[in-house]
Formats: C-alpha cells, structure tokens, sequence
C-alpha cells in the first residue's frame, strides 16, 4: 500500500439525461473509491465531443502516469487509436458501454448492449401486438448507440406484419419530442405503438399523446431505465408497462472494478456484458435510484 | 421649390416599395401554407394547425425580445440557455414554494421567474456595454454559463415540477381562452405590446436610433448604452414569459431544454424583415418569421418525401430559398 | 496688416458681455497640436464668420465650443460665466449647437424622426408623430428643403440631408447656432434661403458662427469675420472692412492669383468619350453627351435633377442601360467601374465619406486603392511605391497633414477631398469626371484644382464637370450641358455660358437670372 | 508643407498604440500560460505543452479562413459542419482510391478534400453575394444541409477509413518534423501564407477594404462581390487542410464531426483582435485565439477544481473576463 495508483475517467459531458446520469454514478464513483482507497487518486473528464475526448486522453496521459484509465468513447472508430497509444504506456484499460474497434486493446470491457436494447424491446412489441399493427419511431442523436438501438430493433419488427409508418431524429430531447409525436398524431390516424429509444424523449410523447386524448396508442414505450419511467412502470401503467434498462451506473461499476485491481484484491479481467433484460412491475425496484438524476 | 415636380414621383415608389418588403414574410408564409396543404391533406386539418400555432409561442415570444436586442444592433445567443436556466430557477422556486403557498406557488414562481429573466438580461447588456465588448462574444460566454448552471441545477437529468402543481399549470399551455390557446393569446399580447413600445414610444424610437447609427443618437442626446442595456433587459423578459408558457407543458427543466433556440430565434426574427445590422425592426415580421419555421418543419414531418438524414437539409435550403425569393421579388 | 482689428476695441465697446467667449482654446490630439490659444468674443445677434485653409482648425475649433470635443488647454464662457461642456448634450442646453460639416443622420429614420430624436414629443405613453411631422414640415419649409417628415434619411440625396441637418438646428431656439460649411452640398437656391433664415435669425438675436470657403457668402452674411492659419488666431475684423481678395489673402498669407485659369481654345478633336442613349434606374435618368480631348464639360442643374444619377448608372453603380459608350476609341461592353478605369475613366464621386474614401484606413492604402492593378503589376503589393505615391500626392497635391501615418478620417474636410482627388488621378485616366471639385476646398486651394483641372485638360485629357457652385461651372468649363428631371435640356458654349443662362435652362419655372449671382 | 515641423513626432505614438493593441492577445496567453502553471505543476510538461499547441491546429486553421470571411464582414457558421462534410468525402473518396492507388489514395483524397472544401465555401459566397442575403442566414441554412449531408453519408453511424491507409496516414498528424509536430508546421503555414495574402497582396487590401467600407470600395472598381466570395473559398479551402489534419487524428467522420466548432472558431477570430464588423484582419492574433481557448480547455481537463458540470460555465467566464482585461488595459 505504499504506492499511489491514478485512475482516469473519460467521460462524455451531460449534455442529455444518459449522459447526465453517467456524470452522476461517475462522480459518486470517485468520491466512494477515493475514501475507500487512500492511495488511489481518481481524476474525473467530460468531454463534449470525440475530439475533445481525444484532447482529454493527451492531456490525462501527458501530465500524469496513468494507471488505469476507465472510458466511455464517444465512438469507436474514432477513439481506438488514441486509446491504443494510452495503453502502449503500459496502462490498464477499462472500456465501457461501446467497445473499440479493435478490442485486443482493452483489459476490462464492461458493457451495455445497445442492440439488444432496440431487440428486445421490439420482441416484447412484437408479442403484445400480435404480430401487427401500426407503430412510430422516435431516433436520438445520429451517432452509434442510436444507430445500434435503431439497427435491433427494426431487424425484429421487420420479421412481423408490423409496419414503422415513420421515424424521425428528435435529438433525445423532451421538447423535440413533444413536437414530433404531434405531427406524427397529426399524419396518422390510427398508431398502435410509439418507441422513443431514450426515456428523456419518452416524456415528451406522453404529454403529446395525452394532450390530443388519442386512445389508440396502446403502447409507449422508451428505453435507458429512467427514473420517472421506472416509476410508472412500477405503478403499473398501462401504456408504459416496461422499460429497458441502460443504466448509466454501469460506469461506476467498471471504475469499482477498475479500482479492485489496485486494491489487492483478485485483478478481474474480460468481458461483463449488461444484459438488456426487460424491466417490468416485478423487477423494476432493483432498477430504481432514487437518488440519481436520471 | 424648383426641383419639386421631380420630387413628387419618388416618395410614391419608395412608400409602395416598403409596404411590399414588409409584406414579405407574410406572403412567404401564405406560400408555404399552400404548399403545405398541396403536399399533405392532414396539414390543414384544424388540430394540426393549433398544434403549430401554439408551439411557435415560444420563439414568436423569445423572438419578439430578440427584435429589441437586433434593432440596436446587438445579438444574444444566450436565449436559449437563458431559457433553460429560467425554467430552472422557477422549478426550483415553485416546488420550494408549493407546500406554504399552494397552488399560489406558480404565480409566485412566474414573478420570479420574470425577475430572473430581466436580471439576465441586464447581466448580458452591462457587460456588453460597460466592458464594450461584441455582443457575440459575451452571449456566447453566457450561453455557456447559463447552460452550465442548468446543468448542474439538475445534475445532468432533470428537474420536474411538483406533481401537486403539475395540474393546476398545464391549463396555461394547454388551456385556450374563446377557443385560442393561452400561449397564442401570450404571444399577441406580447407582440402587441413589443410593438407598441418600439413604434409609438420614446424609447423604441431610440432603440432604431442607436440601431441606425450609435454616433448620431450619442450627439442627439440618447444614452446609448442604456438603450442598448434595456433592451437585452427585455430580451431576458420576453424569454422569462417563454420560460412561464414552457414549463407547463413537459413540466421539467433538462440540460437540453432550448438548446439551439437562439438560431431558430435569429432566422425568425431575419426572415421577419429585421436587418442583422440593426436600425430596421418588424415585430410582426418576427411572429410571421416564427410560424414559417414552425411550419416547414410540421411538413416536413407530415410528408414522406425525404429521408429522415435529410430533413435539416431540406430545412436550410427552403429558407435560404425563401430569402432568395424575397430578395428577387422586392428588387424587381 | 493695415487693417484694424476689432477683437481688442469691441470689448471695451460693448457694455453686454459676449454670448460665447473663448479664452485661449487648445487642442491637441496625442502628440499634434491641431489648435493653439484661441480666443474669440462671439456677441449676441451677430453673424460671425470663420475663415481659413483647410486643416487651418475652423471645425476642431467649432467642435470645442460645441461641446463635442473636450480642449486641452484654455476654458470658455458663456454671458461671462465659465463654462465647461461635458458633451455635445450639455451644450445643446446651454443653447449652443453645432451642425456638422459631415453628415450626422441616422439614415433608417424618417426626417422626422432625426430631427426629434432625443427629445420626442410624447402624448401620454406614445410619442406624437403627428404634431412632430407638422412641426418638422415647418422647420423644413423654412430652410427651403423639399423633403417630406416621413421620408427616411437614406432615401435622401445629399444636399436634402445637410438641410435636414440644419432645420434640426432650428427646431428649439438657441442662442448660438454653429454652422460648418453648410453651404457646401447647396445649389443656389437653397444657399439663399439658408442665408435668409441665418439673417432672421441674427434679427432675433441668435449669435450664429458661420464657416465657409465661398467668400462671396462670408462677404455677403458676415459682420465680423475671424481667420485662423495653421491652428492659430489670426485675428477678427469687421466684414465691412474686408474684401473677398483680404480675406483670402489673411488666410493664406500670401497674395493669390486669379481664381480662375484662361479658357482654352475650341477642342476639335475626335470625342474621347462618346455615350448614347444611356439610362439610368430605368428611364428616370436619360441622356447622351460625348466629351472631347482639351475640353472642359461641366454639367449643370438643380439639386436633384439627377446629375449623380447620370454618372453613377454609367459607371455601373446603379441599374443602368446605354445604347453604346465609346472611350478612347474602343467600345465598352460593360458598364462597370473596373472595366472603365481600365480603359481610362475615373469618377471623383460627391459623397467623400460614405463613397470616397476609407476613413478607418491609413492615407496610403485609400490613395493606391482604386489603381492597385495599375500600381501593382503582379498580385503582391508594393509598398515602397505605394509610400513614394503618398509622398508624391501629399506634396502635389498640397494635402495638409501633419503626420502620413493618421487615418483619413482624420484629415479635415477640405485634406480628404484632395485626398480623393489624388486618389482617382493614380489611375492616370483620359476622362474625370468630378462631382463637385471644390466641395470643402480652401480659396487657395481652389484655386489650384482649377489650375489642376486647366493643366491636365491642356494636356490633352477630358473632364467632366459637375457643380452646385454656379461660378465655377461657369468659370471652368468650356460647354456647358444642362440637366432638368433627369434629361439633358440644353447646350451652352462660348459666350452663351453664363450664370443667368444656366439658372434660366435648369429651373423648370423658367424663372432665369434669380442666382446668387445677382447680389 | 506648412506643418511639417511636428510631423516627425507623431508615428512613435501611433504605431506604439497599435502594436499595443495588436499584442493584446499574445498578452492574454502568456497571462493564462502563467495561471495554467501555477494552478498545474503538469502543464508546463512538454508533452503537454505539445499536445495543446498540435490540437489547436484545427481551429487555428479554420481561423486563418474565418479571418478572411470576417475581415471582409461575412460570417460563417456552416465551417464545423463543412468540415464533417468534406472529412466524409475524403474518407469515402481515398477508400474508394485505395485498392488501386494503395497508400496513393491518401494525396489523391486531399486534392479532393480541398477542391470539395473549396466547392462549399463558394456555394456560400455565390448564395450570399449574388442573393444578396445575410451571411449569417445564408450559412446558417448550409450548416443544416452539410450536417444532414454527412448523417446521410454515415447513415446515422460513423464512417472509418480504410485500415491500410491508416497507418500511412497517421503520421500527419502523429509525425514531426525537425521535432516539430506536422499540424503545427501546417499552421504556421497556413498563417504565413494567410497572413501574405492579406498583407502583402491587392487581394488582401481588398479584403480589408471591403470590410471597411463596401460602398467606397465599390466606387473605386473593387469587385465587392468578388472579393467576398473569394473570401468564402478561401474558408472552404481552410476548412480542407484542417480536414486532412483532422482524419489521422480520429480516423472517421460521424454526424458529430466538427459540431460547434464555428462557434470557437468565431470566439478565436475575435479574441484575436479582428473586428465582426469588418474592415480589420489579425492573423496572428487568430492563432493566438485559439491557442487561448486550447489552454483553457486544457488547464480545466488538469485541474480538478470545478464540478464537471461547471466546467462550460467557467471557459465561459473566462473567455470574457480575458476580453475585458483586454478592453480595460489597451483603453488605458
Ligand atoms: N481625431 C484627430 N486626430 C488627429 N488629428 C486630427 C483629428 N481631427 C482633426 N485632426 C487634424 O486637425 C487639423 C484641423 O482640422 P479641422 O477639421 O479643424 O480643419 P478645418 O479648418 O475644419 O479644415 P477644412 O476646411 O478642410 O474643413 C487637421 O490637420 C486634421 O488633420
Ligand atoms: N426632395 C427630395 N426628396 C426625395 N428624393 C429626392 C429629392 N430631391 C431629389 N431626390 C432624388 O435624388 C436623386 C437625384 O439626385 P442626384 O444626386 O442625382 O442629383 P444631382 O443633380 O446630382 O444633385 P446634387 O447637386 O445634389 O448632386 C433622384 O433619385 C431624386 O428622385
Ligand atoms: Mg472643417
Ligand atoms: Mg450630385
């Protein structure tokens, strides 16, 4: 124990809920592990783009010797290199959420399944509607894990007779979200399901549908386990009965490990996947943090 | 007067000459309305229309601020930060007065509200003015703040209202007052009132004044930086009012509440008739602005024709187009 | 001096205390004195003209009394009182207002607007357009401008504005009215309708401080008349005892020659520049004119009759067609500024500040601006012929300035227009055409552009022409064109041009002979 | 010459005010060096140092471009998302190239790269000059259609460059010369040539005139509209050396490519002492900006001293504060 370890966290900034949590279970992260571990200094980064994460990376590795570094990229392709030549300095390398492109890179890779995400939402969909029906779509921001939720979940649909009358970019973002699930009420008489792949825009299509009093919409559903969604689920509600879990307390979970290594205790090495198990009334307390932002 | 036989021709052609350029706006809305309703029949249905009109209140409102601030020459793209730090603020301020003061809590928290918006304002027009630095410069530095403190207000996630609140607020965005929704009533009462006190009062007479040239109205006795300070003041205003119109609708403050709003503002109030350069200033022309952006983006949405990758595309081409059209007609 | 100067015996003459006095006035900006130690009595109900060369320090001067620049040394009073302006605002309440030598509008603004501004009249909350365009109507009346309260600024020509600017003095009573070579955009009419109103104004008791490079104004107007030379007091004297031939020799302070140059003999030659069928702002403006080697072509009308116009379509400035233009010879396809200068026309427009000349940029730059192909052969700039350029035009040209480092618009009135005059002759043209030569220009100063003007006509080039100013287009010119709502309606040459007749062909009355000329 | 006896004294005085002005910004850095040390024993290091100074090349170069549109009183903020465009064509061009030209594809991919940069900033220059429409619009409405461009292009996703041209291509960013890391020497070079153009060149003196006074420069044969849109091709072609910088570093383009980056780039142009009205260009003083803004954001990353939510608010801040104490110590 007479030694100092440095953990960097790379982060992206909380520019939406997700992100937003991620920054939360991170900083409680670092607060916990640092009075768990006295010799172990954690130094938290946001980053509000790829290349300023890649900006973050030099400037974490060019005035401290790293030990560990713990990262959510913002992409994969982009951050595989810069990763990479953090590690040729001999540093452990805890990914999270996206793997790299190159996946030899890392030491522990703790991870979300963002597809499976989109898939099992879809399947549940599926079931519920029997194979049919009308529904609409709700798309983030354009980057991978959007892309990956969308990618899931129209394989499944598209083995039904369901048909995605539409989808639209609404950013994850609550406002753009209200807009757009107007317009799509407007253009569509009949919808028989919404998915907004993130719960921030979930909120929006609620408040949407509720306001034009539309009674077809059996089923809205969102994505990432936010807290207000839990709440309905667990509540019971009718048109939101699940959620799927994205938790972005899978952050603090890797930097836990992360530290573990240094801590004396079993090194752990490899692959942890986060399922993306549905979250219903009967499970859905284990998935609520009442304390979290998201 | 000798020359006064050629002097009569001109006045005639330049008084036509405006009233046409002032028209444009609204022309351009009327073509885009048709077109709308050519391209998709849902459009004209009367529930899509209100749902337009009543979510255009808020950049019409924000929007007829930003005439103030543009007119004196000035820019503010810290609107859309701003907003969000104001509906933060109120959230916060009426959920902690919500158990002493019951539903008497949203009046309060909109008072709050209105004082919070205006003192933002007033931070954006004394450091521009006394610091005499570009306008650009310091909103966007205030944008960052702004967005920084709503974000750490709500640590990220976000910040809803009290539920014993939520119901008697929703009225006030969803409401509707002879059947016009409570945010359309706000916003022509607002613009009204934006119009009244930039055409028929002192001070909007200065605010074009200084717009026009900041040296003649220094000469002329007008405080410059104090016109120009107040009317960032009623910019922060103008987005408080926003700010009591949004909250009621989703009810929750979230890091990404008005992001971007300040480009939407800008384009509205320029396509408005409104020079960047200030000097010029059409409220009307603002609201017409507001509604031509509301709608091309509800048909983009209502008709299939491209593919969602494409849309904001789309988007900037048919305005810059409506610019160009503008230009080619009243150039003539 | 022979002559008797006033300064010292009208104090003890006069048992009322001057309205304005100033007491060894200074101002320096930086490390150049522009003004030193001037002290000047100005009596209630007097004209009191101010005199002097360009750059001699008349506005720097003005600019002090009026509060909009702060003095370096010296203090004034008012009624004997000391007195010290913080700005142009302070003094305006103390009854004291200056109208600029520059145009000081805000051109988004209606006239009436401008000439309210800052002091609105309200009804309630609102402000009262009505009762302000009513009363602007009168104001403008007065000084014989044709403009309407409700037209904006911009849409003004030139002369309308600085007689805008003038009724804004007008509109409250003051006790002293600075007026800064007001008399300089003004075609004849006007300029007597302005000297009228100063007179009414002198009657009830108004102190008026006039300057102006027409000395037959200042010999007409004044009753007591100041000279400043190089930023010093010269002294005061009364008019009557002056003549036009004194003042300007107190000015410059040596004798002059004759104002004029001797006409030259008939141009014969081949036209250089022939135009027809040109029109401009489609149709408003109409004319075909040619102009020969060795001849002066002045153009002459009223305010408005679209002379600018003309000249601006023909360089392309303006939405503009012509049937064909022949210049030296070839036939110009386009009409466009570049393409012109290239084949050897240049135009000196009227508007020196919002056309002529940068005024944030440094003396050289403005000079080489419009012949930087010319003097620059490749695509770098050379500086070093660009500074010898500057040298040369300073000297040639007799730009006053103390330091070649200043910007333009730091040059006093009469210094930028020889500036610009430099400017456009780098292009070393066949054809100028000058809207007003002399706007803002010194007696002695004139004088040499017009023997300028003779030299390069002698040599072989062409010139065109345009003046407010009815003697020198008469003087200067070898025909004359007359343009009336924007057609050219007559021809004058040889003995036919004179004042009378130029008056009779523009005035669309018919009303001839009625110029200042008469006096 | 009557007066030439003080002539002499006064261009000491002149010209010492202006460099004074003109250093401003190279001031603010060196003060923000200092505090950076101060606050981080690490940041001196020199492999820190070398980071920030490679990293800003980016916007640097951009800035050189941005100098140019500005001088001449343009704006542009379609630059970030001109510059995800045109990284998506090279990637999608040198992929192309690469099975017949190998590691050829690469200088094949950057003449593309410049002549697609240049093709965009002309496209703003024509819509602007020969639509007569505000910059501010006209660029606004292309930064919506380059962005949807480049979703469209990545389909929502990222697209990555072919790994066998990869490693070649690295070290041009990665790689030094004479220690000298490849980004910095391009900057330089960018700015010596910029900085030539401007001048040292008819070209460049247009520029500033037109900026200065569009009007005068017009009336003295000045192709106004020429000169602008030059000025905008210019950008254009920035924004393609930046983007053969961009793509060794992070290898892909994505819809997020360069986003906000126009806002930085216009934050460092100002900074740098260039004047968003026109008719004032520093060069020099534009990397100096943006090296500013590279440290801050540096200095925050090394220290841990604000709450990562607060961190936007503080660059904020400062950036404000550092115009201030520019404004305060050069009005003395
Ligand atoms: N801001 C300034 N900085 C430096 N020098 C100045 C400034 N303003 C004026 N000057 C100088 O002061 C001198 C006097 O200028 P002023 O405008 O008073 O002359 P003027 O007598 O009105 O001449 P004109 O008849 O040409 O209008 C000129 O040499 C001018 O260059
Ligand atoms: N009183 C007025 N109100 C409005 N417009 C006017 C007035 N007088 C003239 N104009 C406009 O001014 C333009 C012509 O002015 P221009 O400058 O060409 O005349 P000019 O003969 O050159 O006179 P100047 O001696 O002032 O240069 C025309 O467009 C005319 O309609
Ligand atoms: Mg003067
Ligand atoms: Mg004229």
């Amino acid at each position: 124990q007479d030694r100092e370890f440095t953990i960097a966290v790379s982060i992206p900034a909380a520019t939406h809920g997700w992100t937003g949590g991620v920054v939360y279970h991170a900083e409680q992260a670092e607060a916990q592990i640092e009075a768990a571990f006295p010799n172990v200094d954690v130094i938290v980064s946001t980053a509000s783009s790829a290349t300023a994460q890649v900006s973050a990376l030099e400037d974490l590795s060019a005035t401290n010797e790293l030990d560990a570094l713990v990262i959510l990229p913002f992409t994969s392709e982009e951050l595989t290199a810069p990763v990479e030549t953090v590690a040729a300095n001999g540093t452990f390398i805890t990914v999270v959420d996206r793997g790299l492109s190159d996946d030899s890179i890392q030491d522990l890779y703790v991870a979300g399944d963002n597809i499976a995400v989109g898939a099992n939402t879809a399947e549940w969909l599926v079931e519920q509607l029997g194979g049919e029906g009308q529904i609409v779509v709700l798309r983030g921001i354009p980057t991978v894990i959007d892309d990956e939720r969308i990618q899931g979940f129209t394989e499944v649909i598209e083995q039904s007779d369901i048909e995605i009358l539409d989808i639209q970019y609404a950013n994850w973002n609550q406002d753009e979200a209200f807009t757009l699930m107007q317009d799509y009420l407007g253009k569509y008489p009949n919808i028989d399901a919404v998915w907004a792949n993130d719960d921030d825009m979930l909120l929006g299509v609620l408040e949407a549908v509720d306001m034009a009093g539309r009674t077809d919409v059996q089923y809205a559903l969102g994505g990432n386990g936010m807290k207000q969604v839990i709440e309905m689920v667990m509540a019971g509600d009718e048109r939101t009965p699940i959620s799927t879990p994205y938790p972005p307390s899978m952050i603090a979970s890797a930097m836990y490990m992360t530290a573990a290594q240094f801590a004396g205790q079993a090194p752990m090495r490899g692959s942890f996947l986060l399922d993306a198990p549905l979250i219903t009334p009967d499970n859905a307390d284990q998935f609520y943090f009442p304390d979290s932002p998201f | 007067m000798s020359s006064a036989d050629t002097t009569m021709a001109a006045p005639e052609g330049e008084g036509f000459r405006l009233r046409w350029a002032d028209l444009a706006p609204f022309i351009a809305l009327a073509v885009i309305v048709v077109i709308g309703a050519l391209i998709n029949s849902n459009f004209m249905a009367a529930n899509n229309l209100l749902n337009v009109i009543t979510r255009t209140a808020f950049i019409a409102i924000i929007g007829v601020g930003a005439t103030f601030v543009i007119a004196t020459g000035g820019l503010d793209l810290s609107i859309g930060s701003m907003l969000a730090f104001v509906v933060g603020i109120m959230i916060m301020s009426m959920n902690a007065m919500a158990p002493a003061l019951g539903v008497w809590a949203i009046p309060a928290g909109a008072v709050v509200a209105l004082i919070v918006g205006s003192l933002c304002g007033l931070l954006n027009g004394v450091i521009i003015t006394v610091g005499k630095i570009e306008p650009f410069i310091v909103t966007l530095g205030t944008m960052g703040i702004f967005r920084a403190f709503i974000t750490w207000m709500t640590d990220g996630g976000s910040l809803s209202i009290d539920n014993s609140l939520r119901g008697a607020y929703r009225p006030v965005y969803f409401g509707s007052l002879f059947g016009i929704p409570y945010p359309v009533v706000i916003t022509i009462v607002v613009a009204l009132i934006g119009a009244f006190v930039l055409y028929r009062t002192k001070y909007g007479r200065r605010v074009t004044a200084v717009g026009s040239n900041a040296d003649v109205a220094r000469f002329s006795g007008v405080h410059v930086g104090r016109v120009r300070t107040m009317a960032f003041v009623i910019q922060g205003f103008c987005v408080a009012v926003a700010a009591i119109c949004y909250v009621p609708r989703l009810g929750a403050a979230t890091p990404t509440t008005g992001q971007l709003w300040e480009l939407q503002v800008i384009t509205a109030v320029v396509i408005g008739g409104t020079l960047l350069r200030g000097g010029k200033a059409h409220i009307w022309g603002t609201v017409a602005g507001a509604l031509i952006l509301e709608v091309i983006a509800n048909v983009m949405v209502l008709s299939d024709m491209v593919s969602e990758y494409l849309v904001a595309a789309v988007q900037g081409a048919i305005i810059i187009i409506a610019m160009l059209a503008h230009r080619f007609t009243s150039a003539r | 001096m022979m002559l008797a100067r006033t300064d010292m015996a009208g104090a003890t003459l006069t048992p009322e205390p001057p309205v304005l006095r100033a007491e060894g006035l200074s101002k320096a900006y930086g490390s150049i004195t522009v003004l030193s130690d001037v002290s000047l009595d100005i009596r209630r109900g007097e004209i009191h003209a101010i005199i002097g060369e360009n750059g001699a320090g008349k506005s720097t001067l003005m600019k002090l009394l009026s509060g909009h620049a702060a003095p370096t040394g010296g203090g004034m009073a008012m009624g004997g009182e000391p007195v010290a302006f913080a700005d142009a605002v302070r003094a305006e309440e103390a009854g004291i207002i200056l109208v600029h030598q520059e145009i000081l509008l805000a051109a988004d603004l209606t006239v009436a607007q401008n000439l309210f501004l800052g002091r609105e009249l309200t009804r309630g909350l609102a402000v009262d357009d009505r009762a302000m365009n009513r009363r602007t109507a009168e104001v403008l009346a007065r000084v014989g401008s044709t403009a309407r309260p409700t037209t904006r600024v911009g849409d003004l020509p030139l002369a309308q504005r600085q007689l805008v600017q003038i009724a804004r003095a007008l509109l409250d009573d003051r006790k002293v009215v600075i007026l800064d070579e007001p008399t300089a955009m003004l075609a004849n009419d006007e300029v007597d309708a302005l000297l009228g109103i100063a007179r009414s104004l002198r009657d009830q008791g108004v102190s008026i401080l006039y300057i102006s490079h027409r000395l037959d104004e200042v010999e007409a107007l004044a009753d007591r008349v100041t000279v400043l030379r190089d930023g010093r007091m010269i002294g005061t004297w009364d008019a009557a005892e002056l003549d036009q031939r004194q003042m300007a020799e107190l000015m410059v302070g040596r004798e002059l020659s004759d104002l004029y140059p001797a006409k030259r003999p008939p141009a014969t030659a081949e036209p250089v520049l022939t135009v027809t069928d040109l029109s401009v702002d489609h149709g408003r403006v109409e004319g075909s004119f040619e102009v020969r080697p060795g001849e002066v072509l002045g153009i002459g009308g009223m305010i408005g009759a679209g002379r600018t116009e003309l000249i601006e379509g023909l360089l392309g400035l303006r939405p503009s067609q012509a049937g064909s233009v022949t210049l030296n010879g070839r036939t110009i396809p386009r009409l466009d500024v570049g393409a012109m200068m290239a084949a050897g026309l240049v135009y000196l427009t009227e508007d020196r500040k919002g056309k002529g000349l940068l005024l944030n940029e440094g003396l050289g730059p403005n000079l080489v601006l419009q012949a930087l192909n010319l003097i620059n052969p490749g695509i770098r700039l050379n500086r070093r012929k660009e500074t010898g350029a500057l040298k040369t035009a300073v000297d040639e040209y007799d730009i006053r300035v103390r330091s070649l480092s200043v910007e333009a618009g730091q040059l006093s009135g009469g210094n930028q227009q020889k500036l610009l005059l430099a400017k456009v002759m780098q292009a070393d043209p066949a054809v100028v055409i000058i809207d007003e030569p002399t706007r803002g220009i010194d007696i002695g100063n004139k004088s040499q552009i017009y023997h300028f003007i003779d030299d390069l006509v002698r040599s072989g080039k062409a010139c065109i022409v345009f003046s407010s100013e009815l003697p020198e287009l008469v003087g200067l010119s070898d025909r004359v064109l007359v343009m009336r709502s924007g057609r050219f309606v007559a021809e004058l040459t040889g003995e036919d041009i004179t004042e009378q007749n130029v008056v009779y062909a523009a005035a669309s009355s018919g009303r001839g002979g009625e110029g200042r000329t008469q006096r």
